[in-house]
């Protein structure tokens, strides 16, 4: 069997359900395929990690796949089983907040680490500045979970709409409390969990016929896990060695991400692709990217899958 | 074969012999030896340097996983106001306030605890288990209970440095040799002034020791609890938030800032510990040996 | 003269501290998880006493603190009654971490000693390595780490050794300045005696300063291992956080299950406890073989 | 008649060690009374600095009992009535010279303007001014001991207990200081236990020599030397009462010894 | 006609300390030829140790040179050409008393068994068989300076440097283990350096006399004491050359000495 390693872009849950039910499920070894499964983690880049050599496919978010395109990490994206966001931000209602023109002077909690784009390229296109004051939001970088908006630290969080939101609700808040902002609703989306390579993989057609079948198979596992989504949250479970994950969470998980991957065949859509460099390029003063990526998607493995 | 790299490799070879060569030098002049005592370290340095910009340059190894010297030199001189920011936020009000409360902390723990062998036996194996409480857990905890800012990277940094100053503390107060604690019995000394006319002073080769490893210890701690939340600023935010957008020449800036601060809190405390102790043996060396 | 007890030696005065620790640890949980209560008393619309809070503030779901007996529950339930086997047992996951703390440890220990011996012997080393020790100690290391393991990983390096590496990098350092010290510290007059046997260095080293080291050594094995230990955790994180205590620290904050935060926690402290004492027990083993006075 | 101000009955003391215990002190029974100049001598390791510690409250006895003014040692360390010198110097290697002569004077609780005066005197008494500013390791053996002298002089007891306190000086600050001390002495009439080797001190010196002998340590014989008066220049030691007092001290020495030749 | 073992010529020697310079010998020529005693004697303080230690290459000299067989302090304390007795004890405390003779003897080479019947003949030697082993700290004063001499004998050197080896010894051993080293160096011809501040012992056991005065530390005489032969029974300090002879060093001592009285 071909091996690939694959670096997830965090731990092991429903998020990649997709990839560990067509491990489960014989669909990669029913395509020659050796699948290693990295789970990633709080500090795990995984351009610097597919830059290392320490994997052959990545699954990262495409701001962040396309600002380290600028930085000499050559990746392509070469399918996107996410078709749309789930990024949202969460506030509390009592702080008054209604519409994305009462964030000033509010502090946020954001992700870093190369998440932090969608949101910058919001509040860039909002015209609100990031360094605080009157005018400006006070930034903070949340951590792992959403404890800021409990602890009424922040008055609002980025979540999730399959993780983190839920977490907010399992904490007592209920939804009524809570006023969301779903970038998918505000015209600022970008394209989430998408299959990244470096270009210099793509020469090979080798290993263009090995991604087509990887793709594929992975595809496969998607439509599986949507169909049976009680059955990969089984699976996420079994294959988490932290022994952390609860049941009643990935289950939950695996309902909203299949909202998701719905209508995904692995092919990238130009359209989305297109709204999602406007979106990035508008950065205002400090765009994420500041020219036009080319070459930064390919349709080649996605067309040599339907080839297949 | 391969240009930059062979070139670095004979700079080193080069430096390493110049440093042996220094290193025999027995100069009469003190300002002479105190010269060597900086050229060597600083030569050193400028090898390794030379080595590691020859590697990346000769192996063309992506920038993001590791830069040329050069490259972050350029970063650093670019960056220098975020890298002030990040430095104060971090070092200036999280670092120095933890080191300070955290060494205070054990060290005044060890003193009270000195007073009662029960608590000494019960205080003791607990302020280990404080020590071991692993940082990744207790950061988030401490964002929890302190806040985004520095006051909850403060308080890691106390948890950190704590520990190592109990522990030495402890050791050093038992370090007084028994005709000296004989000695002060004769006196009818007072607990308080044989611990701080006599023990105390033996124990400070221990409590310098403390110092130094938390000096370092406390950095780090502030570096890595930023990972956990914080506000926009800080060293640890930048680090990890530069990796994410694979500038890793701000990272190494950064960590360049954090090696700078850090050596020359060392270097000071070690300064402040040939003052203190330089009775000890270890600075008593003859001018032969 | 009396000869040691257990149950005066140890027993009590731990008994009587982490007693003590454990009831302010109750008033903190009521202190800290009564405003979510009141809180959500509010939001319904309802008064609520405090008789009615108490209860309530030990038996949250996500506590802001966990009393005392939710953690011991959970660490029960995940020691005792999992199989060691399970990757829900917390004895599992302690075993990852103690490997990779024991093994890190013992390199970081032989470094440290052997960078120890290097300055003390060479003049050289002394001046030139020195610095950059203390400069490599103040690289934060869980920064670096992700690239170490990248790097270890393109190197064909994976496993319990990356891991074990950072717990090296954080473990050395103690020891290296421990030892420095410990072998400057004999006498001049010892060490004057040796000059007259014309002893080697390596004489002089293993039967006058190597010993003279030794409550230094002890001392700097104590915080090293405690050291080693948050090293290997924190390691877990950049190498895919895939299992050990680290992940379930990480996991547990990431899902904000503070239960799991806690006894992960008390799991290392508890471990860390083991290993302090264990160094300790050997230390004062040697102490004795070697007739220090006793005080 | 003076009032006994030490009094030890019968006592024992056995050091446990890791091979076997050693028995140190046998059946010591002893008074010293106020103003008395008591000499111990006997053979090395016959428990001479055992005694001393005992009666200083440095060693527990395992059987017998002390009682020091009618106090017991305790009482009697805790309300500072001696002074002691070690065997050993003993000196503090981060204090210097003046410091640590200071050390006593400043857990006394003295200002600083008694303490120069006191530091002062006892230095010049010792010989060692010049030397005040110095560390104890820049000081030569003899040095050291003669500081060790003046810390404890400084202190002004009532009661000195010294250890082989001259030990390593040469004859002529021997001489000078053996003078002194018992200048001092008639001036202030203090108690003294004093330990030494030297048979010709021991009778110089004394108005009591208590001759040891041993494993385990005993009194073998306590020898009168009041005889010899109060006065005592240098050149009393060529008398014929000196040498029958030193032959008595020298003879009982032998008896106790191991040595047959 | 002996050859010249030690040759020390216009040796000068200043320490540096915090407070200023200390002057500790000032041009000392001696020459010490093969197979004889000599012994250094001179107020507390003047250079005695110093210079011990400047021909045992433990302190260089900041002027002049010394040679040792023709070699240079290093050359010879790398031959291990001496045994060194230090004024203090020096007993490493995590040794027990065999193990502490042994270091010399493990440095060395010797097998175990070598080892273990030097041990034997030089413990017994100092009177301290049966202490074998006990730690330095278990031992009375004088026992632990035993010990050391034990230490020092048990290399066999041909030549001892003893720096007050006998100070906190009694009478009776003290002559007993003069006696022995007497006996020693008739037999095995060691050239021999030995600080005392006993005039007696300086005598008894010297071929030549060293008086040296203080501040800076010069030679102030160099006293033959061949007239006395080298048969020497304890008795010889009665004859009336030996009092002549310790007339003589006394007399130089109170010359070299600041006291006038
Ligand atoms: N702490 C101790 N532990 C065990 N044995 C000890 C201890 N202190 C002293 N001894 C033993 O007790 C005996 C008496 O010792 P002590 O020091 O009183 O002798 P001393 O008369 O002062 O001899 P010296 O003249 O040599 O100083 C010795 O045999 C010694 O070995
Ligand atoms: N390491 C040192 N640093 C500074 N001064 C020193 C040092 N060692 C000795 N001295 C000084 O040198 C002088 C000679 O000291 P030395 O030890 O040789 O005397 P000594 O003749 O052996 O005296 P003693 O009979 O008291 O042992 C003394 O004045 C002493 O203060
Ligand atoms: C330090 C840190 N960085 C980034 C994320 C965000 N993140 C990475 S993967 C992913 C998908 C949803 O779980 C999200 C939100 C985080 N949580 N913590
Ligand atoms: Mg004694
Ligand atoms: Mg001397």
């Amino acid at each position: 069997a071909d091996k690939l390693t694959l670096q997830l872009k965090w731990v092991t849950q429903a998020q990649f359900a997709g990839y560990y039910v067509a491990k489960d499920k014989g669909m990669y070894e029913a395509a020659g395929l050796d699948i290693e499964i990295k789970p990633g983690g709080p500090d795990i880049a995984p351009p610097q990690v597919i830059a290392g050599g320490g994997a052959d496919v990545i699954v990262d978010w495409m701001p962040s796949a396309l600002a380290s395109r600028e930085k000499g990490v050559a990746l392509v994206n070469i399918a996107q089983p996410f078709k749309s966001s789930g990024m949202m931000l969460t506030c509390r209602k009592e702080t008054g907040i209604a519409s994305p023109a009462d964030f000033k002077g509010k502090t946020l909690g954001v992700w870093f680490f190369g998440n932090e784009y969608p949101f910058l390229s919001w509040m860039s296109q909002l015209g609100i500045p990031t360094e605080g004051g009157a005018d400006g939001v006070e930034v903070l970088k949340q951590g792992f979970n959403v404890d800021p908006l409990i602890q009424k630290q922040a008055d609002c969080v980025s979540t999730m709409t399959y993780n983190e939101y839920w977490q907010v609700i399992d904490a007592g808040l209920s939804a009524d409390d809570l006023v969301t902002f779903k970038y998918e609703d505000e015209g600022v989306a970008t394209l989430e969990d998408g299959l990244y390579v470096l270009e210099s993989s793509l020469e090979d057609p080798e290993m263009v016929d090995k991604l087509a079948r990887f793709v594929k198979a992975s595809m496969e596992g998607w439509k599986w896990a949507e169909e049976n989504p009680d059955e990969a949250a089984e699976i996420v479970l079994e294959n988490d060695a932290s022994g952390a994950q609860t049941e009643k969470h990935q289950k939950r998980m695996m309902g909203e991400i299949a909202k998701l991957t719905a209508g995904s065949d692995g092919t990238l859509d130009e359209a989305d692709y297109q709204r999602t460099v406007d979106t990035l390029m508008k950065g205002g003063s400090d765009p994420v990217i500041t020219k036009v990526p080319e070459g930064a998607w390919t349709s080649a493995v996605t067309d040599k899958m339907k080839a297949m | 074969m391969n240009g930059p790299f062979l070139t670095a490799i004979l700079f080193w070879l080069a430096a390493w012999a110049v440093n042996v060569w220094l290193a025999r030098l027995k100069p009469k002049n003190p300002s002479v030896t105190r010269l060597i005592n900086v050229i060597i370290p600083v030569l050193f340095g400028a090898a390794l340097i030379a080595l590691w910009e020859g590697v990346t340059r000769g192996f063309n190894v992506p920038s993001v996983l590791l830069p040329a010297p050069s490259m972050i030199w350029g970063r650093i001189l670019s960056s220098a106001h975020i890298l002030w920011a990040d430095f104060q936020q971090t070092y200036l009000k999280a670092v120095i306030a933890g080191y300070v409360m955290g060494c205070g902390i054990g060290f005044i723990t060890a003193i009270l605890v000195d007073r009662s062998p029960f608590l000494r036996k019960g205080v003791i194996p607990v302020g280990n288990l404080v020590a071991a409480l692993p940082i990744v857990g207790v950061a988030p905890i401490m964002v929890m209970w302190f806040g985004f800012d520095w006051q909850s990277k403060a308080a890691v940094v106390v948890v950190m440095t704590f520990f190592p100053m109990l522990v030495n503390t402890v050791a050093g107060l038992a370090a007084t040799g028994s005709m000296e604690r004989d000695l002060m019995r004769t006196y009818a000394a007072t607990r308080w002034q044989t611990l701080f006319k006599l023990r105390l002073p033996a124990a400070m080769p221990f409590i310098f020791n403390a110092l130094k490893i938390n000096s370092t210890l406390a950095l780090i701690g502030a570096i890595v609890a930023e990972f956990f939340g914080t506000p926009i600023v800080g060293m640890g935010f930048r680090i990890s938030t530069e990796v994410g957008r694979m500038n890793v020449d701000m990272v190494w800036a950064t960590i360049f800032v954090a090696a700078l601060a850090g050596s020359l809190s060392y270097g000071l405390i070690a300064l402040a510990e040939r003052a203190v102790t330089f009775w000890h043996p270890s600075y008593r060396r003859r001018a032969g040996a | 003269m009396t000869s040691p007890s257990l149950l005066r030696d140890k027993i009590l005065p731990i008994g009587t501290v982490v007693l003590a620790i454990i009831a302010i640890w109750y008033l903190a949980a009521v202190y800290l998880n009564a405003p979510f209560e009141r809180d959500q008393a509010e939001r319904a619309g309802t008064e609520i006493s405090f008789s009615e809070i108490l209860p309530r503030t030990m038996a949250q779901e996500r506590p802001v603190l966990p009393a005392p007996h939710q953690v011991f529950t959970e660490l029960w339930e995940t020691t005792v009654e999992k199989k060691i086997t399970s990757k829900r047992s917390l004895i599992y996951h302690s075993w990852i971490t103690l490997s990779s703390t024991l093994l890190g440890f013992a390199m970081g220990t032989v470094l440290g000693v052997a960078l120890a011996v290097g300055i003390v012997h060479f003049q050289t080393l002394d001046r030139s390595l020195m610095p950059w020790i203390i400069t490599s100690q103040t690289i934060p290391i869980l920064a670096i780490a992700p690239m170490i393991i990248v790097v270890l990983n393109a190197v064909g390096i994976s496993g319990l050794l990356p891991k074990a590496t950072i717990s090296m990098y954080l473990s050395f350092f103690p020891i290296a300045v421990g030892m420095t010290k410990g072998l400057r510290s004999p006498e001049v007059m010892h060490l004057d005696l040796m000059r007259t046997y014309s002893a080697s260095a390596s004489q002089t080293f293993w039967k006058l300063r190597l010993p003279a080291a030794v409550p230094f050594l002890v001392t700097s094995m104590k915080v090293a291992i405690s050291i080693a230990l948050v090293g290997a955790i924190v390691g877990e994180l950049p190498t895919g956080a895939v299992a050990g205590l680290g992940a379930r620290l990480l996991a547990g904050s990431y899902y904000g299950q503070t239960v799991q935060i806690w006894s992960a926690l008390l799991m290392a402290a508890a471990l860390a406890g083991i290993l302090v004492s264990l160094v300790d027990i050997i230390g004062a083993r040697v102490n004795r073989r070697m007739g220090v006075k006793p005080a | 008649m003076p009032e006994t101000v030490i009094s030890a009955q019968n006592l024992d003391l056995t050091f446990e060690t890791n091979d076997g215990p050693v028995h140190a002190l046998k059946d010591i029974t002893l008074d010293i009374a106020e103003g008395e100049f008591v000499s111990l001598i006997g053979p090395s390791g016959c428990g001479k600095t055992t005694l001393l510690r005992v009666i200083a409250d440095l060693e527990q006895p395992t059987g017998g009992t002390v009682s020091i003014n009618g106090m017991t040692p305790e009482q009697a360390r805790m309300a500072r009535a001696y002074g002691y010198v070690f065997q050993q110097a003993a000196l503090l290697p981060w204090r210097t010279i003046e410091d640590n002569i200071a050390l006593p004077l400043e857990v006394m609780g003295l200002d600083s303007a008694a303490r120069a005066s006191r530091i002062k005197s006892n230095l010049e008494l010792v010989n060692l001014a010049g030397f005040e500013k110095k560390f104890p390791w820049q000081l030569s053996g003899g040095m050291q001991q003669r500081a060790s002298i003046a810390r404890a002089l400084a202190v002004e007891p009532d009661m000195l207990l010294m250890d082989e306190p001259f030990g390593a000086l040469d004859e002529i600050v021997r001489d000078h200081l053996n003078e002194q001390l018992l200048k001092l002495w008639a001036k202030t009439k203090k108690t003294v236990v004093f330990v030494t080797h030297s048979i010709p001190e021991a009778v110089f010196l004394s108005t009591k020599i208590v001759v040891m002998s041993p494993r385990p340590g005993r009194i073998y014989d306590v020898i009168d030397c009041s005889a010899l008066g109060t006065e005592r220049p240098l050149d009393i030691r060529e008398t014929p009462e000196f040498l029958h007092i030193a032959h008595q001290v020298r003879e009982g020495l032998k008896a106790g010894h191991s040595y047959d030749d």
